[in-house]
């Protein structure tokens, strides 16, 4: 069983966490201005720019008549990990990775509504340390909203691992990258905490079936608790924009 | 050689090439084909010989004339020969071959609109009665709205089919004008629908095969009465 | 030859926000059911699940008797029938121009939606096709109405009135649509001594006062009336403008020939137009016009 | 990339047993002796102002619609010019046409072995240089929406391979009836210090890319003018130089560049008149077989007439 | 960059602006546009910037490695260029979309940084012959409003001022190979010296003049635009006194765009470029050594994208 390190003997994660604990969250909507929607998330380490494009007409070829068509792209900037990348992109894994996001998202932007139309979701991922996926499908959705895309809900992402304390199984949660590193399982999920929809699982290595649903539950608590401060942001930013001859109320 | 190219020289007029000014740009002077303008002059853009043509009273054409085919392409208003490849009930697709008297080096891809067919009656036109795939067609190029295909119209009496062969009919065995709307095989006899153009015949297939005129026709008719 | 460089460090970026925290709306996002109850009908930004309306957008609740929109902060254009226009054409088409409006999808222009020159019905031939491109070309700007919207969202536009039509020299600003103030008139003279177009798709257009819409008229006309040079003193005023609403616009409020207005007469402080480039003075600006717009609201 | 797995490809990168030999790393004192003697002479014999001779002709390449030979001594350029040609994936209407330029080493070029398929950095950089250097030359809205081919083959490479490069796609072009504004020439100078090499060879290029320790000009400018409508098409510049040194070198460039214009157009003279001259040649011959056709069917028609 | 589509009255508002000295937004022929610089905000990297010049956006990551000197220069270390356009900042740009501005851009800075001159890579050198540093540049491309050479140019310059490269406590050869050891302590490091560093300068020729920091509608304006590289100043990097005054050469000049220029223009435009390249280096290096005193002072936050 990998892992036993993973936690001290206090309890402590590898970069002083408890195993409920997520990293420090930071973000802002509305980065730039040539998207229709932007936003920027950090989750400890891990950065994350995201754009958000239409709905603007989509090409004849691509062109769907009853519901929008949604473009992912995933990108990792060449300096975002420890080791040079050579490529941004194009590579099977951030093929991979977009493919992915767009599953995810997919659940929940309400696609009937723009029939003919295209949404281009692009993701950069400036600095990569553990999680990547979650910070770029936290991120999409945080642009989207800026965007005003009708979305069912708040698609989060989080992962999970399983550490061992005493013997005892010990779910983490938003694992890093050093976590990541060390091997043990990493159990990613994409939903949508306020309806508990999932829209995308993704597993690495091998998770005995009994504590499948513990590391699973514990990932769902991470969205739930990463969707309370996404929350919080987007009401905020939602005031920051507030100036008070809006006639907005019109009752 | 010197003399000879002197000689040479004078039977061709006046050599030009690329940015060679060739004369004043005015009311009496005008740019043509392998030339342009600029500040007041005309300028050569091809290599070539210089050909000035008296259009109007006073108004004189200044051009270059290119030993080579000029590496332009099909513009607006030129009579281009196309050879159909596909026709449907809208539309006749076609492979522009040549423009004006030059061939083309590689073909370039037309498109003949129902209405763009015929100057009269544009409504009831059936391209299956005027085109069949494999058909020579004279036709006039319109203004570019796409890119990759050139709009092309026959909608004048002296556009059309000039060179097709019935179906049945042997290979380079074409039918015969009989009328502006029908064609026949002198061998097989077969009559088939075509868009036919009045075409005045100028070299040695039309000797081979001649276009008779009705009127002819008639008078051979009555000889052999 | 003054060379005029200014590099800020991100420790001296400033907050674009002029809002007075006090009196908040209440707002909304996705997921969060916005009511229970069944009688409501669901309008834009809003969606059903069961027996609960939610809504599918961030932003404030708009309700108009029965029927519940969520509003965002900023999306895409939707047009309305009668809405005032700033477009670019973007194709040319048989018998028609493809717009771009900031909507979702292409707007369309018909020919038979456009006065031609020579003014009466015509039968609308192929020769008129071919001079589409005469009339209006890709690139070119135009000021047009909303005719209808079409099933899939899509909006017709058409242009005829004098008001409307192809518009010549002056400057576009593109702002969210959302920023744009809903009133009856879109086109202003502004004091200033030139006028604005403000498009309810957030394009925005400056131009001089004396240059109206190029529509009738022969060509030579036309042209003559296009090639004339901008006068300096417009063209400062202009500027003035345009700098003034890229701050009102950067503070995100909301946008109308009042506000626009005030922002010019408060801008007038900076003498020279590129000094309103700076955050600083795009804040103090914009900070200003909120200030007078309080003043004015409360009168 | 396309690689041969099968057999053993040797090493992504290796170095010339010339390195080990002595005598390969020069100072730049010696390479710079080396290139210029006390004399101002160059190695090759040459004034610091003088080209190398310029031998240029046209229809090279029998496929292509027009191709150019030029040669400055070593360096050896062949080009050919193709007819336009539709645009792969492109979906927007342009009004102008695009013209498309490849430039390509022979493997055995330079002493360097080059990668015969993969377009390398330096073959991408004179590709784009070439194209942008074309562009103001050629009337591009003769051909909406179509682009022209111009492919450049550098059988040796002996230095200013751009220049050449240069002036053979002009040639080509003509030659390929491709309308054009002007005819384009172009010239390269090296500078070392005060010193100016008009048309530099290999060697002399290298020295002027070496950084010298003293803060003196140093670089390469290669510069393309149309010269009747005396307009710069190109300009580029590398190293480090100061104002009065570009000035200079532009104006002697200038110079250079009209000197060649006379050249390029006895060129395109010759090649006009044995245009001429093969059409003719083609008119008689085709005027001949007409007649003897014309004889036949005279022959056939009095035999049909006979029965 | 695929140019924005305009119709022909804006542009000639535009070209009339640009006669009158008076552009759009107030500016002068001469003015740039605000920009906001910071330093040090990727973890991952030696050194990274961000700038952001009205609404273009870039950020600018330094990572070091250590690598052989190539045989020919052993006592010089060496940089590499990499652009990558970000789809964020246009849907053109999507998947390969960027690739041919990416390259264009970073083979100017790779012309600009060549000079020793403009850059000295012998700062790079470890042990001659054997290893030295090898920096690479990513410039992400965020935003596009304009003028994307000149501000990648200011951003890499502040980058690399603020790389740090950690000293080597040791060198220990066994047999051919080498063995380093790097100091361990994280303030155990070395700047680089980079006031010679050259910044582009874009002279976008506007009807018959030229401006400086073209917006996005001005380029589109344009069919031609004039790049300079011109080195600058390290005496404004540094608090010596005494230090020679060099600089202001030119590192690279090229040409962009599908038009010509004549000869008198391009000697007005490199002359205008000079003037601008300096007053940049200027406020470049005032703001940098305002934020590094800053830095000093209190714990440095960054700022980023946030706030």
């Amino acid at each position: 069983m990998p892992g036993p390190d993973l936690l001290s003997s206090q309890g402590l994660r590898l970069d002083g966490r408890r195993p409920n604990e997520l990293r420090r969250i930071q973000c802002k909507l509305g980065v730039f201005t040539q998207p229709d929607g932007s936003a920027y998330l950090e989750q400890g380490n891990t950065k994350v720019l995201a754009a958000v494009y239409g709905p603007h007409q989509a090409a004849k070829s691509k062109s769907l008549q009853d519901s929008v068509v949604v473009n992912c792209q995933y990108s990792m900037a060449t300096f975002s990990t420890g080791e040079r990348k050579n490529r941004p992109r194009g590579d099977r894994k951030s093929q991979e990775m977009s493919m992915h996001l767009r599953q995810a998202l997919m659940a929940a932007i309400k696609t009937e509504l723009y029939p003919r139309s295209q949404i281009d979701i692009y993701v950069e991922v400036l600095q990569a340390d553990g999680g990547a996926y979650c910070t770029s499908v936290n991120a999409a959705t945080l642009a989207l909203i800026d965007a005003g895309i009708p979305i069912k809900a708040y698609v989060i992402a989080c992962t999970a691992s399983l550490a061992w304390k005493d013997g005892e199984p010990e779910p983490l949660v938003d694992v890093s990258h050093v976590e990541e590193a060390a091997g043990g399982v990493v159990l990613t999920v994409a939903s949508m905490p306020s309806t508990g929809a999932i829209g995308l699982i993704e597993m690495s290595h091998r998770l005995h079936m009994d504590y499948f649903d513990t590391v699973l539950s514990r990932a769902m608590q991470g969205c739930k608790d990463i969707e309370v401060i996404l929350d919080k942001v987007v009401r905020e930013h939602l005031a920051e924009g507030w100036t008070k001859s809006d006639d907005a109320i019109t009752i | 050689m010197a003399a000879l190219n002197k000689e040479k020289l004078k039977e061709m007029g006046k050599l030009c090439i690329p940015g060679m000014r060739l004369s004043i740009s005015n009311k009496e002077n005008i740019a043509g084909p392998g030339t342009y303008e600029l500040r007041g002059y005309i300028y050569a853009t091809l290599c070539g010989t210089l050909k000035i043509e008296q259009t109007e009273s006073e108004v004189r054409t200044v051009s270059v004339e290119s030993p080579r085919t000029p590496s332009v392409l099909p513009k607006t208003g030129d009579v281009v020969t196309a050879k159909v490849t596909v026709v449907n009930p809208r539309m006749v697709q076609c492979s522009i071959l040549c423009v004006g008297s030059s061939v083309l080096v590689r073909p370039y891809r037309g498109i003949l609109k129902k209405e763009d067919i015929k100057a009269t009656e544009k409504d009831r036109v059936d391209p299956y009665k005027c085109f069949r795939p494999g058909d020579v067609i004279l036709a006039r190029v319109l203004p570019m709205t796409e890119i990759h295909w050139y709009h092309i119209s026959t909608a004048e009496n002296e556009l059309g089919v000039v060179i097709a062969t019935a179906e049945g009919s042997p290979q380079g065995v074409s039918m015969v004008p009989i009328s502006w709307s029908e064609m026949q095989c002198p061998k097989t006899l077969v009559k088939e629908p075509r868009k036919v153009a009045r075409v005045i015949p100028e070299n040695i297939n039309h000797a081979l095969f001649p276009i008779r005129d009705n009127s002819t026709k008639e008078l051979e008719i009555e000889a052999d009465k | 030859m003054t060379s005029h460089v200014k590099i800020r460090l991100a420790s001296e970026r400033v907050n674009h926000s002029v809002t007075t925290n006090n009196d908040l709306p209440r707002f909304y996002t996705p997921g969060e059911v916005v009511t229970g109850m069944e009688d409501f009908m669901r309008g834009h930004g809003t969606y059903a699940v069961d027996d609960s309306l939610k809504a599918a957008v961030a932003g404030v609740m708009q309700k108009v008797n029965k029927l519940i929109c969520i509003r965002p902060r900023k999306n895409r254009y939707v047009g309305e029938i009668g809405d005032v226009i700033v477009g670019r054409v973007l194709e040319v088409q048989q018998r028609r121009w493809k717009v771009d409006t900031n909507s979702r999808l292409d707007s369309v222009l018909q020919l038979s939606a456009v006065n031609l020159p020579g003014g009466e019905l015509r039968r609308r031939s192929a020769e008129d096709e071919q001079m589409m491109r005469k009339h209006l070309q890709e690139g070119d700007l135009i000021s047009a109405e909303v005719q209808s919207v079409f099933s899939d969202g899509s909006l017709s536009l058409h242009t005829r009135s004098l008001k409307y039509g192809k518009l010549g020299q002056g400057i576009l600003i593109k702002v969210f649509p959302s920023y744009i103030k809903r009133r009856k008139n879109h086109f202003h003279h502004l004091p200033c001594g030139i006028s604005v177009i403000i498009g309810n798709n957030g394009y925005i257009w400056i131009t001089p006062a004396g240059q109206t819409n190029v529509v009738e008229g022969d060509d030579d006309e036309m042209a003559a009336v296009e090639l004339q040079t901008v006068s300096r003193s417009d063209r400062d005023t202009m500027a003035r403008v345009r700098n003034c609403i890229m701050a009102l616009a950067a503070s995100k409020m909301m946008l109308d020939d009042t506000s626009i207005m005030f922002a010019y007469e408060e801008s007038l402080k900076y003498d020279d137009v590129k000094d309103l480039l700076d955050p600083e003075a795009m804040l103090d600006v914009a900070f200003l016009t909120q200030h007078r717009i309080n003043y004015v609201v409360e009168e | 990339m396309p690689l041969d797995y099968r057999r053993f490809n040797g090493p992504e990168d290796s170095v010339s047993y010339k390195r080990f030999t002595k005598g390969y790393l020069k100072s730049y004192d010696e390479l710079y002796k080396e290139s210029l003697d006390d004399k101002g002479v160059r190695k090759d014999g040459r004034a610091l102002s003088e080209a190398r001779s310029l031998f240029a002709r046209t229809d090279m390449v029998s496929q292509a619609k027009g191709s150019s030979y030029v040669e400055l001594r070593k360096t050896k350029v062949v080009c050919s010019v193709f007819d336009p040609r539709e645009i792969p994936h492109q979906n927007e209407f342009s009004q102008l046409g695009q013209i498309f330029c490849e430039v390509k080493f022979a493997p055995f070029s330079c002493p360097r072995r080059r990668r015969p398929h993969v377009p390398d950095a330096e073959e991408k950089a004179l590709s784009v240089a070439l194209r942008k250097a074309l562009e103001p030359t050629v009337c591009r809205h003769m051909f909406p929406n179509y682009q022209v081919d111009v492919f450049i083959y550098i059988l040796e490479n002996d230095g200013s391979c751009l220049s050449a490069a240069i002036n053979a796609a002009g040639l080509a072009l003509a030659d390929a009836a491709v309308p054009m504004y002007d005819v384009i020439t172009s010239c390269t100078v090296a500078i070392v210090g005060e010193k100016m090499f008009v048309d530099p060879t290999e060697a002399e290029e290298n020295l002027a890319t070496i950084s010298p320790s003293t803060p003196i000009n140093h670089g390469i400018i290669t510069l393309s003018m149309l010269s009747e409508l005396k307009q710069i098409s190109d300009f580029t510049q590398v190293g480090s130089m100061d104002v009065e040194c570009v000035v200079k070198a532009m104006d002697i460039l200038d110079k250079e560049c009209a000197r060649l214009v006379p050249l390029m157009q006895k060129v395109l003279v010759a090649n006009v008149l044995k245009c001429f001259e093969t059409r003719k040649r083609l008119e008689e011959e085709a005027n001949e077989k007409e007649q003897l056709l014309n004889a036949k069917m005279d022959e056939w028609k009095k035999l049909l007439k006979f029965t | 960059m695929a140019g924005l589509l305009l119709s022909q009255s804006e542009k000639l508002f535009i070209v009339h602006g640009v006669q009158d000295d008076y552009r759009s937004d107030g500016r002068s022929n001469l003015d740039y546009r605000p920009m906001e610089l910071e330093t040090d905000l990727v973890d991952t990297a030696t050194g990274s910037a961000r700038l952001r010049l009205a609404n273009t956006d870039l950020l600018v990551a330094v990572k070091t490695e250590i690598d052989v000197p190539s045989p020919d220069k052993p006592d010089l270390g060496k940089i590499e260029f990499n652009v990558d356009c970000s789809a964020n900042a246009t849907p053109q740009f999507e998947g390969r979309g960027g690739d041919q501005l990416a390259v264009g851009i970073a083979n100017l800075m790779q012309a600009a940084y060549q000079s020793s001159q403009a850059f000295n890579l012998k700062q790079l050198c470890i042990f001659e012959g054997k290893q030295c540093w090898k920096l690479f540049v990513d410039i992400l491309i965020l935003e596009c409003g304009g003028n994307l050479c000149d501000a990648v140019s200011l951003a890499v310059k502040a980058a690399l001022f603020n790389t740090r490269i950690p000293c080597v406590k040791a060198i220990l050869m066994d047999g051919g190979d080498v063995d380093l050891q790097l100091s361990d302590d994280p303030f155990d490091n070395k700047l680089l010296d980079v006031g010679t560093a050259p910044l582009l300068v874009t002279l976008c020729k506007i009807g018959d003049k030229c401006v400086v920091d073209p917006s996005a509608e001005e380029e589109s304006c344009s069919v031609v635009s004039l790049i300079v590289g011109i080195t600058g100043t390290p005496s404004c990097y540094s608090d010596q006194e005494n230090l020679a005054e060099v600089g202001g050469k030119f590192s690279t000049i090229d040409m962009n765009g599908p038009g010509s220029v004549a000869p008198k223009t391009l000697k007005d435009a490199i002359n205008q470029g000079i003037v601008a390249a300096k007053l940049l280096d200027k406020a470049l290096a005032k703001a940098l050594i305002n934020e590094r005193k800053e830095n000093i002072r209190t714990k440095k936050s960054s700022y980023g994208f946030l706030k």
